[in-house]
Order: structure tokens, then C-alpha cells, then sequence
């Protein structure tokens, strides 16, 4: 009956795109998680809005008028110690980063792809550095290096930041290494890695994405730490407690400038790839 | 009187532990000294009055603007001070409150007069022998501020004078106050008309009293820090608790914006110089302190500060300059306070240390509802 | 009334055309096999028909109704996938209930179901098991029940029998038989054991580079390939090259590249003149030493044994024939070793016109 | 006896002794703390008193229950808000997941007082939002958003969103389509893949973000500090004041040990109340 | 000297036995094959050999050196797992080339190592493609030549063309004897399909719930089973019970419950007196219309056809004895179909006493 009858259909019937089932439905998260984004980024659109303000008096709190006078290298630099300052906040977040991510995940492979006996209670200590109120940790970590009377400065900063981060990073890459298929490692090591190779051409790759989201908070949390910093910070400024000094004098616009241009960095690099990948994320955004 | 003899009692006590003289008595050539960020003059990336004491002096300064605010700048040098040992500076800037708690355990160096004939010749009188450190014995001013009221008559209606215009139910959810506690119990005390270094535990019961009716009646919107300038300014508070020199700046922006003593009395709070026990290089750091008395250096100073300068000779300094903005520092209230004005401030009472426990938990009922 | 019907259906990847304008029709009730080498696009069309891939052209119908645009939970079909897909944080039990629960069928009855259904597979016991801890046997097989307890009116199975042993499968043929008769649904069963595609369906598909090459019952397709590929992927074929001789009924002669003439029914040949390959099954074959009794009624050729193969059930010989084509045939061991031709040995092949089969010389492939 | 045995102490030893050192250790002089007695003045003496712990809860327990309060409803924002978020970028995200990750965390490589400001700025009383709804009579003029639970609760919900994002998205990223396509053919629809197949695969993930939102954010005090007003004082804040400006240390530790005991109890309860201890280790 | 030995190895995983005090030698170069049913424990022998397992108790040798200590990496054996276990985040040559890399072989040797193990799989061309784009076979197929192209001294496979069609299979089943022969490395096999086992392999082990029952030449294991377990595992095997009558050389006799008296080589009765059961293959019967000539040199049952099923190369007959016994006759299909027995016919079973093997009674499964 039918059978007979189908071929004689039209041809373009045939080609007619299946309905877009998963597509439709698709472009509404795709638009909630671009708004979501955008949400993120209203407050640094106020930055950066500030970073063109010129302001009569020492405080930029209200919008006096456009200017780009900010942006002039004689500007930009007027403050030394603020450079400075920015210049110790990367230091001590890639380090700390670095290392947190590196011990977090380690940690993470243990407590995930081994049995051992107190395994349960180092779970949980893992859990104490988040729960201990920041300015307890830090008055504590003080106390610490002042017995040992170790002077403060860069390296007790970043002591301070690997010390906080790692339970972060652990938990995060934690959430994707108790899941692993077993099954991947054992056949690298039946090929002829050892563990080392084992981790650093098989699990490594497929926990990347984890490992990745770690790091990322891990320098987040650097980057943003005020309270632990100023406890172990000796002479040494980050950004956080240099701006948090500048508030009783008025913080000066070029914190705003020096906040966009850290920003801009990240845009750029994050634009460039999204051009580099054109066409191979979300249909939404790449450009028809 | 009684804090003076309170204090030697303390040096006394403590006088076989803490060394009753400097750890040198000779110009090093070397001065670690802590600030506040933005505390002090600057020009071109550069601080001219440090460039101007090192080529003076052959003493390299290293400046550092580690201080975010008192509290918890103590709570960082707390530690190896209570443990007699040397932290990094030899000459720290911190609020008058603390100097009295810092001289009273006993970790501050004394001040050999004799190395600051400036300070004796060109501070002013306000300035010298205050309560909170008599005699000036471990401690000179660096700059310092009055608190009193700031208020955006455009949102008000109404001129302020009194204290009481902070209770009005009228700016219900408009007012603001501060955190600090010795500001406000302070400010709430000379509102109800007690002079506060005479006053007592009870006092303080009824100002905690007096601020938590202002809590209760939804008066109060927040207890701030130093963000209630942004407050005022954006129309979040019409009136609030506030510091003349953030006043002073939010005039540029908004000429409106007014900063008044209130009738029943302000407070004159001031940032002082002093040298932590057992510091490296304490003769580099009277030099210093020395050298900041020097009117020209003090008008340097204030002319980028606008703070209330301890110089009065700085005031006619900056009155000879062209430029239009160091002229309005020159004139402002609240930079030079008029001798009206300063005749309704105070000081912070000096609290002893139970006394500090005690208005301190009655104030962190306050603003811990 | 048509179960499954595929019209033109076409799906690529990129480049690789996975399956290439397939058009089918399988009945209500019917035991449908999909036989055909791997990666040859079996799995791609089943995928199709349960909805988890788009087609790139064609259309798909179950019962009347076109289905492209019904996403898989819509489509009353469930499918025995061939990487199981075995849920991993439910244990065995509620993997087979999962589908039952979804339709809220109560569960007094749903117990009784899913404790059947792994009766079934043979997984009494294992109720409580997680996925991870099974054999990849019984993972298959759990797969098989989750899909079976639900009764859908279409089942598509992808290998379902692939990794279990030969015991165990031929009791779940018997069982699949057993289910689809009783229920009366639909099986499109994919497999690339051509035993299995030839006990179980009723009518089977081979399938090549995604086309669709053959489509019959299973006797038909293997005993009448109608292509050289259909030919030597059910089962050692032998092809010889030949020519058509005579294309006259009853019987056509072809004459073969090695020499000798063959007969069988005319209608079989594909071409009417020109060059054909004729074919024979190995098992069709009975080989005697050289220059024994010769009957007339059979097509023979002469050869030369180079292999034997003993593979339990029969032995397999390989023979050469003159022009070096090589033949295979399938003796079965019956228990007279004495007179089994040994290697080297000159032999003559024979079988009936009957079984004999021709068809177009490979053009590709 | 072979390899397992050392593996995982070995691969734990680095991190694990940095955080003995610098944290428990520490830590442990911070517990003997809490048990201390005295004053600033005369210094603090160990006597055992428990009185800190005592006082602590008399006079905090409303703070550090609206804190834990704020904590849950915060997480369970940052999850329903976040968790569309990070399924589009791991199912959708192609090649740009990472990309799409920078994105989320780029703000928050700004100091965290210019964000707040900028929040203060964005909902000031009669700033662009709120102004514009009151004088187009959507909102009452008394209405604000500033010094009110609302303002802390945002502020730490925008804070802590990348915390939840970040361990969602790993746990969703690396679920294999092909359950999704096995509860599809089961007949579930959307929805039920997604409740019965998607979310208990990505429950670690799931765990974790709450984790990492839950335990920080009860302890905040940045965000009620600088949004919230004269009802949102939470324990951090407490906390904070009785080290900084009290100087009192020993109450201050204990009430941070009262707040990670809390913590760690909540954390207990929900790891069972969701069974993932067993998925994530 | 030997290439594996196992000694009274045992595996547990809580309360199930997954090995069960296995001993075994595999000699070097030799094609050891697996064969046992679904979740009998031959991927976790694997696994132990392999190393991805410790012991529960028992010992594992390669070559004279007790490796128990050894972890995987360490020994020199390759493993195709049953769940191919292909890394997702590599393509199919970073696949194959992994091991290779690992040892660091050159760039070009490893180019044309990998090219040559791909064309060997038949994958030529999909060097570029990810894992999750190929079909099952073609997965199958990437997991054997990432294992091949390191040519170990011992090769582990896990069913290993369990995802392959029969012409793809048997052409696979050719070329690893080819390589096992040229390269002399050892095999051990795991396998579900008796006939590739049995075609394949030097010797073969059959397994039953952890145990290994019976271990041999293919031949002498399917000819000869040492139990009712292999007997019926090798396939369809007809047991019959009796009772042993006498137990002299040369031939015993055997008198079954049906009635009939059997002969059979006396040293193949696993016990002297009391309950045996006899056995015979299907495709060793003949079948004859009931009272047609009779030969006394065979053993003969009467019976009566209950079922007959086309397979392709032979027909299957279902027969029942006179006690209720199922009988499986397997006849080739040699073309003569009007002999046929037809359902319901009464028929003769005769075997020759030579293919007669006896086990002792089922006491377990
Ligand atoms: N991790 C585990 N935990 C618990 N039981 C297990 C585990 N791994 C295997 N088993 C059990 O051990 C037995 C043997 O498993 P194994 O995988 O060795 O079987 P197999 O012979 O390879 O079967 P198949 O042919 O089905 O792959 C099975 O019953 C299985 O369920
Ligand atoms: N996602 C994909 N991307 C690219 N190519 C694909 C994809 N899926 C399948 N293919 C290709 O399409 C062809 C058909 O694949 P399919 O899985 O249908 O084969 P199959 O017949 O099921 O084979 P097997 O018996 O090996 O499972 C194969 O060549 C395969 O490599
Ligand atoms: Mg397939
Ligand atoms: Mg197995």
C-alpha cells in the first residue's frame, strides 16, 4: 500500500530537516546561560563605566564626566605600589595555583582510586580548611610563623593561599576522578606505562576539564583573599589589602583602569578562541 | 594626672623586660615605616616629602602602605610584639585609641623630645599632651579628622545642627552610623550631654540604650565602615555619621553635600607617628618625625591629603599658592578647622581595659542584632 | 499492517555515508534480522529507527505514522543497545525496572515483571548488583531484559547474544523466539552471526557499505545470493569464474575458466550471456579420490586437497582447482577417517545443478 | 603488599603535609585558644574553661543560625541558577567549554570591593534600577534593596556562582550520552532523563558545588558586611569583631569551632541525605 | 619453558567466587584458549595475569618469575580488553601507537608499525578518527591492534572478536595464528565460540564457576569430555543415563535407562560400577528409518524425530528415546532431501562405539 506509494513523494520532502527537537529547546538554555554571563558581568561593566569617570574630588563614586586621561601611561603608573601590588597578586596566584592544583589533585587521586586505612577521616579534614573562618585561619597561620619567627612577606602569602586552596581543588577534581573508567588506566599500564605516564597521558587528559575548573578557582580564591593575606603579608601588598588601605583616602580610578585592563586580557584571549572555534560551539553564537 | 601616673606604673612594671633604651642611638641611614595607602603626598608616581627627606637626611626610607586599618594592623604586629620581638618598621601610623592600647602594653618606644624641636615649635596646641598619650610620650600627630555629621540637604530639606537630627523618624532607613565603636559611642555620649572622658560604665549603658531605640525604630539603614561616603553621596543615607575629610572630598563632586559639629559636640580624632618596641632604627624615625613638623613639608603634606594638619603655619603656606584647588584646601573648615569649631570637639575617651570589654560588648550588641 | 517502514533512508557522518538510501518494510509480528559485516552501517540504521540519529534524507514510519519528527521516548520501540548503556548509579534490579516505572506500572506487578525477565536472562540473584560488578556477559544480558520487560510493539536489538557463550545463546534464541511469538511484537534484530539470522527470522536483510543488498527469508538468501557479496558473507562460498555457455531453461551451462561445464536452472542466472561467477556451497560438495565413479547428473570439477581442517562438527577441505581458484568443502565427520582424502591427494568434486548459483562478477568490493 | 599500598600516601603526602603544617598545626594552638582565659593586658592563660563555647551560644545562637540559614538558601540559588548553566556548557559547549569557564570566572579576577561597589552602584536607591522602577511606580518609593537579607543573599549568591558552576560542570561533562539515549528509549521523557539519568549521574558534582558554596558562604562576612544592613549580621562578621576589634581570641576561636562543628554536621547530614559518599569517595 | 603458570589461584570479590583454585601451565608459544560460559571468571584470570587484579590467594608466573609483586606495566603482556577500553580523548593511531610510544620506538619504525597493525584489522584510513565515531567491530578491531603492534611475549585477549561477523572473524582467526606463529608469542584466548577455540588453539581450557574443569587439545576435550559440563558445553552433546554392566577391555558395556546396551572403550568410564552417563556428538549419529539394516558393530537407540530445523550446512534433528530423552542429530545437507526423515517418524540412531564417551553423573549444575 504505502510502500508503493512512497517513492512517488516529493523528493524535497525527503530533505525537509527533521524537526529541530533537541535545537529549540537548546536555544533557550542557550540564551538563560548567556544571560546568566552577562549577569556575572554587569558589576564590571560599572568597573570599567568607572574607569572613564572623572571624578572632581578623591572618590570615584558618582559619574562626573567621560575622560580617558586614566589610560595615559603617566596615569596608569602614578601609583607604583598599586602595580606593585597587582604585580604580587599574579605572583602569588599562579604559584598558589599552581601548587594547590598539584597537591589537590593528588589528594583527589588518592581518596578516589585507592582504599586505605583513614581514608574516611582525611575526607573530612579536607572539609576543615573551608569551614575555619578565614580570619581564625590566618591569625592562626600568624601565630605560626611568628613562633617560628618566619618574616612575613611573599612566600608566607603564598604558603597562606596553597594552605586554603587545596581542599577546593580537591573536591572539584574529585567530583570527576570517582567516576573514572578504571578500565583506561589499566590498559595504559598494560601497555607499558608506568603510573607517572599512566597519569600524565591518560588520566590527566580525561580529568583535565576537572583539574582546569580547580586551578581556576583556586586563583580566583588568590586572587580575591583579603583577611589571610593581611595577616601573613608582612610588607607585602596585594591588591586586596592595598585597595582595602586606599577606601579611607578614596580608592583612585586607576584601580578601575588597572581592573579593566586585567579583564581586557582575559576578553581578548577568551575572543580570540571563540573566533578560533567558530562554528564549533553553539550554533546560537556562532555566527550564521 | 591619674593616666600619667597610670602609665609610668605600667613602665615600671614593665622595665626589667623591655629595654628602656633604643636598640641604637645613632642615624642608621635606613627607615621602614609603615602607612596607610595613600597617606601622603604624591607627585608623578613619586612621594616628593620622602625624596625631599632622603636627599636632606642620607636616610633611605622604605615606605610601605601596608596599613588597611587600625584593627587589624594590630592584630598582625599583636603577635610578635606580645613575644618582644622586632617587626619590620620602625615607625608606624595608627589612630590616637590605639596608641593609648599599644603605649599601655607596653609596646611602644618613648619619644626622645629632644630630637623634635620642630614638633615643639609648629604643632598645635590641640596637639600637644593629649589625653589619650600625656606628654606626648610615645606618640605625635601625623594628620587627624573630625566625626561629626555629613548630611545632603537636597534630601533632608532642612539644615542639621544637632546630634538628635540622627533620630529623627523622619529619615527612617536614611541614617547612617558607623562601626567603629569609639566613634559612635563617643559622638553618642556627647549627645546626651556627657563630656566622655568623664564618662562612666552607665553612661555607656544608656548610649547603648539611646542606639539601639535608633535600631529598633528602623531608623538606622546600615552600620558602616568607610563605604557610607558612597552611601551619602548616591542618596542610599541623607544623613550620617561621617569623617570631615571624606566630607571634604565628596564636595567636589557635590558642592552640596555639608559635614557640621554637632551642637552637643564632635570628636577629634588623630593619626599619630610612633616607634614599635625594639624597632631597628628609631633615631631614623624621630629624624622623620622631626622633619614633618617643618611647615613647608606639613603644607606639602596636606595640600594632597586634605586632611586636618597639626601645623597651623601650613595653613597660610598653602594660602599663597595659585591653583585654585590648594586654595580651597587652604580655606575649608575642614582642613583648618575654625577655633568654633574646635571648641565643641573632644577626644575619644581612653579606655581602660575592662572599660574597653565592657563598651564593646555593649556596642557589638548594637549593630549584632 | 507494516511495523517499520524506511523509506530512502540516508545518514552521514561527514564524509562516511553510514547508511546509503535503504528502504524497507517489516511486518507486525515479523522476526526481521539485519545481517551484514562490520561497520557496515547496522547499528546506524537501528539508531535511526529509535530516534537517537537524525536522518540526512529519507524517512522513517512506524505502523503509518512518520516518526522523524517523535522524539525516542515517544516511539513505542526499545532497543538492546550494543554498548548496553547499562545505567550506572542504578543496580541490576532497577536498571529493568527503569522502564516500567517511567510508565507507572504498580509494583507488585513491576517486581514480578523484572524478577521474570531476570529469571530469563538467567540473573536470579544478581538483583542487587551494580552494573560495574557484572561480566560483560551478564552485563548484556541485563541489558537484554531491560529492554524485553517493557513488551514494546517494536524491539530492535543491536547484537544482543554477542558476548555470551554458544549454550547460553542458543537458549536465549529459543527464548527470544518463545517471547516475540507469545507477545506478537516486532523484532529487528541486528547480528553478524548468519547462523543465528538464519535459525531466528523470519525474513533477513544483508546489508554491505550501507546499502541494503539482499533482503528475504533466510533459506532463499542463502541458498540464492543475489550478489557476490550476499555470497561469501553467508558462510564460505565458493565462486568460480565462468562464461554462459547456454542460457536456455531448463538447464543453462556456463562454462568455467578451470575447464569444466557446469549446469544449473536457467532463471538463476543474472545475465544471459557473457561472464558470470557460479557458486557453491562447501557443505553442497562431496569430494572422491579422482577418476572414481562419476555420475552425469552432477556438475564435478577436478582438484587438488592443500588443507584440512579438523572443526569438530566436519572437516573443512581447501582444494585448488586447475586454474587456481581455490574451493572449500565442508565434510562432516561421521566416523570413516579411513577413506578421508589426506593433503596433496587429487580429488573430484561434485554436487547437484540444483545448488548451484550464479551472480554478476564483483564490480566493486 | 604491592603496588596500592604506599600509592596513596604518597600521592597525599605532599598537600597533606602542607596542610598539617600550616593548617592543623595551627589550628590545634587555636583550639588550646578557645580554652584559654585572661585579657589583652595580662595576657590569655589555658584554663579548660568552656565558658567561651558556653557564652558563644548564648549569646550567638540567633546569628549562627541565620547564618547557616543564608548558607542553604544561597547554595540552593547558586544551584537552580547555575545548573542550567552548566549543562549548556558541557553539553553544548563543544570545543569552547573552556572558554565558556574563563567566562564565568573572569569577573571574579576583579577585586572583590570594585564588584561590590559596582553592586552598590547598580542598586542603589534611586540608582539606574531601582530609580528607574520607582519613578516609573513599579516600586514604592521606601524600597530598597541595599541593607536588606535580600542584598546578602544576592551578593553571596554572585560570589559563590562560579563554586557551584565550576564543580557542576565537571561532574555533567563527562556523562556519556549514551544513558541519556538508554532512558529516552525507556520512555522518559525530557524531564525524567534529566531527573532520573542526568541528575543522580551528576550528584558528585552536584555535592561538591553545594560544598563549596554551603561552607564558605555560612562563615562570609564580606558580603553582609558591605550589602546587608541592620538584620543580616552573620557569624563571620562575629567572628571577625572579636579578633579584630574585641581582641578577644579566645571567644573568637570558639565560635569558629562552633561554626566548623555546625558545618561539619550539615555537610554529615546532606552527604547522607543525597548517598553520594560512595561516588564521591 | 613456560611462558605462564598459575598456581591455585583464587579470586573473591565478597561472597562471589570468581576463580576458583586454578592451576595452569601454559607452555611458550603456545595458543592456550579460555572457553566457559557467561561470568565463569575467564576475564578475571585475565585480569590477574594481566595484573589489574591481586590475588586473593595463589600465585602467577611469567616465565620462571613469580610476578605478583610486578605491577602491570612491569610485565611483558598485552591485554585486549573484553570492553575494548580505547582512550576517548585519542584517535585511533595515538591508540595503536600508545604502547609503541612508551617504549620509544622511532618515529618512522613506529609510523609503519601502527600502519601496518591497522591494515592488518582492516582499518586502513580511519587513522584520524575518534574512538566514539567507529561501530562496535571497528572498536573491537582498534583494541586488537593497539595490543598486536607491540608484539609481547604474551598476548592476553579478551573475546576478542566477539564483535566481528563470521567472514571478518575467520579472516582475524587466520591472521593471529599467523602472527602467533611468525612472532612465537604466546596467546591466551579468551573465547565464547567452541569453534574458534577449537580451531584455533594448541590447547584449551573449559571453565565452570571459577573452576577450570577440564584442560586439553581441542580434539581430546571435545571428543573425550571429562564431564557432564564440558561435554554439554562443547556443543549440543547428547547424555543418556545408564548403569555400567561390564567394565572389561576392550569394550565396556553400558545399559541405559532406555534399555539399549552401548559399547565403549572401557578406559573411557569414569567409574567401574553404578550410575554413568554415556555420551555422544549429534553429528557422530546417523539416522535411518526405524528397522533398516543394522550393523552390530554400532551402538543404536530407537527414537522418534520430534522437530527438524534447516541451519544452512545441516539440518537438526530433535529426537525423543523411549524413556523421554532428547536426542540432537545433526545431518549435513548433501542434497538428497527426499530421504529425509520427516517429524514424527520413528528412526534408528546408530554411532560407532569409538565415539562414545561416558562422564560420571551430573552432581553439581
Ligand atoms: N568487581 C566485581 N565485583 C563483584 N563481582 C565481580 C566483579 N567482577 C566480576 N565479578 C563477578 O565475578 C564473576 C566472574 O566474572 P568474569 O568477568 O571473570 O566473567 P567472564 O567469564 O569474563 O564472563 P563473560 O563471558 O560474561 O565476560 C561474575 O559472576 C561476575 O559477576
Ligand atoms: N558518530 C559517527 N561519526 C562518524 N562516523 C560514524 C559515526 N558513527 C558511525 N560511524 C561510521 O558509520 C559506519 C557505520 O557504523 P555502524 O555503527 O552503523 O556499523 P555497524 O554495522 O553497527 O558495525 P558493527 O557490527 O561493527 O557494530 C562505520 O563506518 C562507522 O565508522
Ligand atoms: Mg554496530
Ligand atoms: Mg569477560
Amino acid at each position: 500500500m504505502s510502500a508503493t506509494a512512497a517513492p512517488q513523494k516529493p523528493r524535497a520532502r525527503d530533505r525537509a530537516p527533521a524537526p529541530p527537537r533537541t535545537k529549540r529547546r537548546g536555544r533557550w538554555l542557550g540564551l538563560y546561560s548567556k544571560a546568566v554571563i552577562a549577569y556575572l558581568f554587569l558589576p564590571i561593566a560599572v568597573m570599567i563605566l568607572f574607569g572613564f569617570n572623572d571624578p572632581k574630588g578623591r572618590f570615584n563614586y558618582t559619574f562626573q564626566g567621560f575622560t580617558l586621561r586614566y589610560y595615559s601611561p603617566s596615569e596608569l603608573l602614578a601609583f607604583p605600589e598599586l602595580n606593585e601590588a597587582m604585580r604580587h597578586s599574579l605572583i602569588v596566584m599562579g604559584i598558589s595555583a599552581l601548587a594547590a592544583t598539584t597537591f589537590g589533585t593528588l589528594i583527589a587521586l588518592a581518596l578516589t582510586r585507592y582504599r586505605f586505612r583513614g581514608r574516611g577521616a582525611f575526607n573530612l579534614f579536607l572539609f576543615l580548611p573551608m569551614a575555619t573562618p578565614e580570619i581564625t585561619m590566618g591569625s592562626a597561620l600568624l601565630a605560626l610563623f611568628v613562633t617560628l619567627n618566619v618574616s612575613r612577606g611573599l612566600t608566607t602569602i603564598v604558603i597562606a593561599h596553597i594552605m586554603f586552596s587545596i581542599s577546593y581543588v580537591v573536591v572539584t577534581v574529585k567530583a570527576r576522578t570517582a567516576t573514572l573508567d578504571r578500565h583506561l588506566e589499566d590498559a595504559a599500564a598494560d601497555l607499558g606505562a608506568d603510573p607517572w605516564t599512566t597519569f600524565r597521558t591518560v588520566t590527566f587528559p580525561l580529568i583535565r576539564p576537572a583539574i582546569l575548573a580547580g586551578a581556576l578557582l583556586a586563583a580566583v580564591l588568590s586572587f580575591d583573599d583579603y583577611v589571610i593575606t593581611l595577616f601573613n603579608k608582612g610588607a607585602v601588598d596585594t591588591v586586596p589589602t592595598w585597595i582595602a588601605g586606599a577606601t579611607r583616602i578614596g580608592v583612585p580610578v586607576q584601580v578601575n583602569v588597572l581592573g579593566t585592563l586585567v579583564f581586557m586580557v582575559g576578553v581578548v584571549y577568551v575572543v580570540i578562541n571563540l573566533i578560533r572555534t567558530r562554528g564549533e560551539g553553539t550554533p546560537a553564537i556562532a555566527p550564521r | 594626672g591619674i593616666r600619667g601616673e597610670a602609665e609610668r606604673n605600667r613602665t615600671e612594671e614593665n622595665g626589667a623586660a623591655q629595654d628602656p633604651d633604643y636598640t641604637t642611638d645613632e642615624i642608621t641611614g635606613t627607615l621602614n615605616f609603615a602607612n596607610w595607602p595613600l597617606y601622603i603626598d604624591r607627585a608623578k608616581g613619586k612621594r616628593p616629602t620622602i625624596d625631599d627627606f632622603e636627599k636632606s637626611s642620607d636616610i633611605q626610607v622604605n615606605y610601605q602602605e601596608v596599613i588597611e586599618d587600625n584593627e587589624s594592623f594590630f592584630g598582625t604586629i599583636r603577635e610578635p610584639l606580645a613575644n618582644d620581638q622586632q617587626i619590620e618598621w620602625d615607625l608606624i601610623v595608627v589612630t590616637d585609641w590605639l596608641i593609648a592600647k599599644m603605649a599601655r602594653l607596653g609596646y611602644l618606644e618613648q619619644l626622645d623630645h629632644s630630637r623634635l624641636p620642630n614638633f615643639e615649635q609648629n604643632a598645635g596646641e590641640v596637639y600637644k599632651d593629649p589625653t589619650y598619650d600625656p606628654g606626648n610620650a610615645h606618640s605625635i600627630p601625623w594628620q587627624s579628622g573630625i566625626t561629626g555629621i555629613g548630611y545632603d540637604p537636597k534630601r533632608t530639606g532642612r539644615e542639621i545642627t544637632s546630634f538628635e537630627d540622627l533620630f529623627d523618624p523622619a529619615f527612617a532607613g536614611k541614617v547612617g552610623m558607623f562601626t567603629e565603636m569609639r566613634d559612635t559611642m563617643n559622638l553618642t555620649l556627647l549627645g546626651l550631654g556627657v563630656d566622655p572622658q568623664e564618662a562612666t560604665v552607665e553612661d555607656a549603658e544608656r548610649a547603648q540604650q539611646k542606639l539601639l531605640e535608633q535600631r529598633e525604630a528602623g531608623i538606622v539603614r546600615e552600620y558602616y565602615g568607610n563605604e557610607y561616603a558612597d552611601a551619602l553621596i548616591r542618596g542610599d543615607v541623607w544623613i550620617t555619621m561621617a569623617w570631615s575629610g571624606d566630607i571634604f572630598q565628596l564636595q567636589f563632586d557635590d558642592p552640596d553635600l555639608q559635614f557640621v559639629v554637632p551642637d552637643e559636640g564632635g570628636i577629634l580624632w588623630v593619626d599619630n607617628m610612633a616607634i614599635p618596641q625594639n624597632a631597628a632604627h628609631p633615631i631614623d624615625a624621630l629624624e622623620f618625625m622631626n622633619f614633618v613638623y617643618d611647615p613647608e613639608v606639613a603644607a606639602q603634606i596636606t595640600a594632597w591629603v586634605n586632611y586636618i594638619c597639626p601645623v597651623p603655619a601650613a595653613q597660610d603656606i598653602l594660602a599663597q599658592a595659585k591653583d585654585n584647588y590648594t586654595q580651597q584646601v587652604a580655606q575649608s573648615p575642614l582642613v583648618f578647622p575654625t577655633p568654633e569649631m574646635e571648641a565643641r570637639l573632644h577626644s575619644y575617651k581612653t579606655l581602660e581595659e575592662d572599660e574597653e570589654e565592657a563598651w564593646n560588648d555593649l556596642f557589638n550588641q548594637v549593630i549584632q542584632g | 499492517m507494516s511495523s517499520v517502514r524506511l523509506e530512502h533512508l540516508m545518514k552521514t557522518f561527514g564524509d562516511t555515508v553510514a547508511v546509503d538510501d535503504v528502504s524497507l518494510t517489516v511486518e507486525e509480528g515479523e522476526f526481521f534480522s539485519l545481517l551484514g559485516p562490520s561497520g557496515c552501517g547496522k547499528s546506524t540504521t537501528l539508531r535511526l529507527i529509535g530516534g537517537f540519529e537524525d536522518p540526512t534524507s529519507g524517512a522513517v514510519y512506524l505502523g503509518d505514522r512518520d516518526v522523524r519528527a517523535l522524539p525516542p521516548y515517544k516511539r513505542d520501540v526499545n532497543t538492546v543497545f550494543q554498548s548496553y548503556a547499562l545505567f550506572p548509579h542504578l543496580d541490576v534490579f532497577e536498571n529493568v525496572a527503569y522502564g516500567l516505572k517511567r510508565r507507572k506500572v504498580p509494583k507488585e506487578e513491576m517486581r514480578s515483571r523484572v524478577g521474570d525477565a531476570l529469571r530469563l536472562v538467567d540473573l536470579d540473584g544478581f538483583d542487587r548488583r551494580r552494573t560495574h560488578q557484572l561480566s560483560g556477559g551478564q552485563q548484556q544480558r541485563v541489558a537484554l531484559a531491560r529492554a524485553l520487560v517493557n513488551k514494546p510493539s517494536v524491539l530492535l536489538l543491536d547484537e544482543p547474544l554477542g558476548a555470551l557463550d554458544l549454550k547460553l545463546r542458543k537458549q536465549m534464541q529459543l527464548e527470544l523466539k518463545r517471547i516475540q511469538n507469545e507477545v506478537g511484537i516486532t523484532f529487528i534484530y541486528v547480528t553478524h552471526d548468519q547462523e543465528e539470522a538464519m535459525t531466528m527470522s523470519d525474513r533477513m536483510g544483508v546489508m554491505n557499505r550501507g546499502r541494503l543488498e539482499q533482503v528475504g527469508r533466510p533459506q532463499e538468501v542463502y541458498e540464492l545470493p543475489a550478489t557476490a557479496f550476499v555470497a561469501s558473507f553467508l558462510g564460505a562460498s565458493n565462486l568460480l569464474e565462468g562464461e554462459v555457455d547456454s542460457a536456455d531453461p531448463p538447464l543453462a551451462k556456463v562454462r568455467l575458466a578451470a575447464g569444466a561445464t557446469i549446469a544449473l536452472p536457467a532463471e538463476r542466472l543474472p545475465v544471459a550471456r557473457g561472464a558470470v561467477q557460479i557458486g557453491v556451497r562447501p557443505e553442497k560438495l562431496t569430494i572422491s579420490a579422482s577418476g572414481k565413479d562419476e555420475r552425469a547428473d552432477l556438475n564435478t570439477i577436478e582438484a587438488t586437497v592443500t588443507l584440512s581442517t579438523y572443526v569438530g562438527v566436519s572437516t573443512m577441505y581447501e582444494c585448488r582447482t586447475a586454474d587456481g581458484a581455490t574451493v572449500i568443502v565442508y565434510v562432516q565427520n561421521l566416523g570413516a577417517p579411513e577413506d578421508a582424502p589426506s593433503q596433496g591427494q587429487k580429488v573430484r568434486l561434485g554436487w547437484s545443478p540444483e545448488h548451484t548459483f550464479a551472480v554478476e562478477p564483483r564490480g566493486r568490493s | 603488599m604491592r603496588r596500592g599500598r604506599l600509592v596513596p600516601f604518597l600521592l597525599s603526602l605532599p598537600g597533606a603535609i602542607w596542610l598539617l603544617v600550616f593548617f592543623a598545626l595551627p589550628m590545634a594552638t587555636m583550639l588550646s585558644v578557645s580554652f584559654q582565659e585572661g585579657s589583652l593586658e595580662e595576657g590569655y592563660r589555658f584554663t579548660g574553661t568552656a565558658t567561651n563555647y558556653t557564652d558563644a551560644v548564648t549569646k550567638y545562637d540567633f546569628i549562627l543560625w541565620r547564618s547557616l540559614l543564608f548558607g542553604l538558601i544561597v547554595t540552593a540559588l547558586t544551584l537552580v541558577i547555575s545548573y542550567p548553566l552548566a549543562y549548556w556548557i558541557a553539553f553544548r559547549g563543544g570545543r569552547r567549554k573552556n572558554l565558556y569557564l574563563l567566562l564565568i570566572l573572569l569577573p571574579f579576577f576583579t577585586p572583590y570591593l570594585i564588584r561590590t561597589l559596582s553592586w552598590k552602584f547598580i542598586l542603589a536607591d534611586s540608582g539606574f534600577l531601582l530609580g528607574t522602577l520607582k519613578d516609573v511606580g513599579i516600586l514604592d518609593e521606601g524600597f530598597r534593596v541595599l541593607a536588606t537579607p535580600i542584598a546578602v543573599i544576592s551578593g553571596m549568591t554572585y560570589n559563590f556562582l562560579p563554586f557551584m558552576a565550576l564543580p557542576l560542570y565537571v561532574a555533567l561533562e563527562r556523562i556519556d550520552g549514551r544513558f541519556l539515549e538508554a532512558a529516552q528509549d525507556l520512555y522518559s521523557s525530557r524531564r525524567e532523563t534529566f531527573l532520573r539519568v542526568t541528575l543522580p549521574l551528576s550528584l558528585p558534582g552536584v555535592f561538591a558545588g553545594s560544598l563549596l558554596t554551603f561552607i564558605p558562604a555560612v562563615g562570609d562576612y564580606i558580603d553582609p558586611e558591605y550589602l546587608g544592613g541592620v538584620n543580616t549580621t552573620m557569624i563571620g562578621q562575629v567572628i571577625q569583631r572579636e579578633f579584630l576589634t574585641s581582641n578577644d581570641y579566645p571567644e573568637g576561636a570558639a565560635i569558629s569551632f562552633l561554626l566548623m562543628a555546625g558545618i561539619l554536621v550539615g555537610v554529615f547530614l546532606y552527604a547522607r541525605a543525597l548517598g553520594t559518599e560512595e561516588m564521591t569517595g
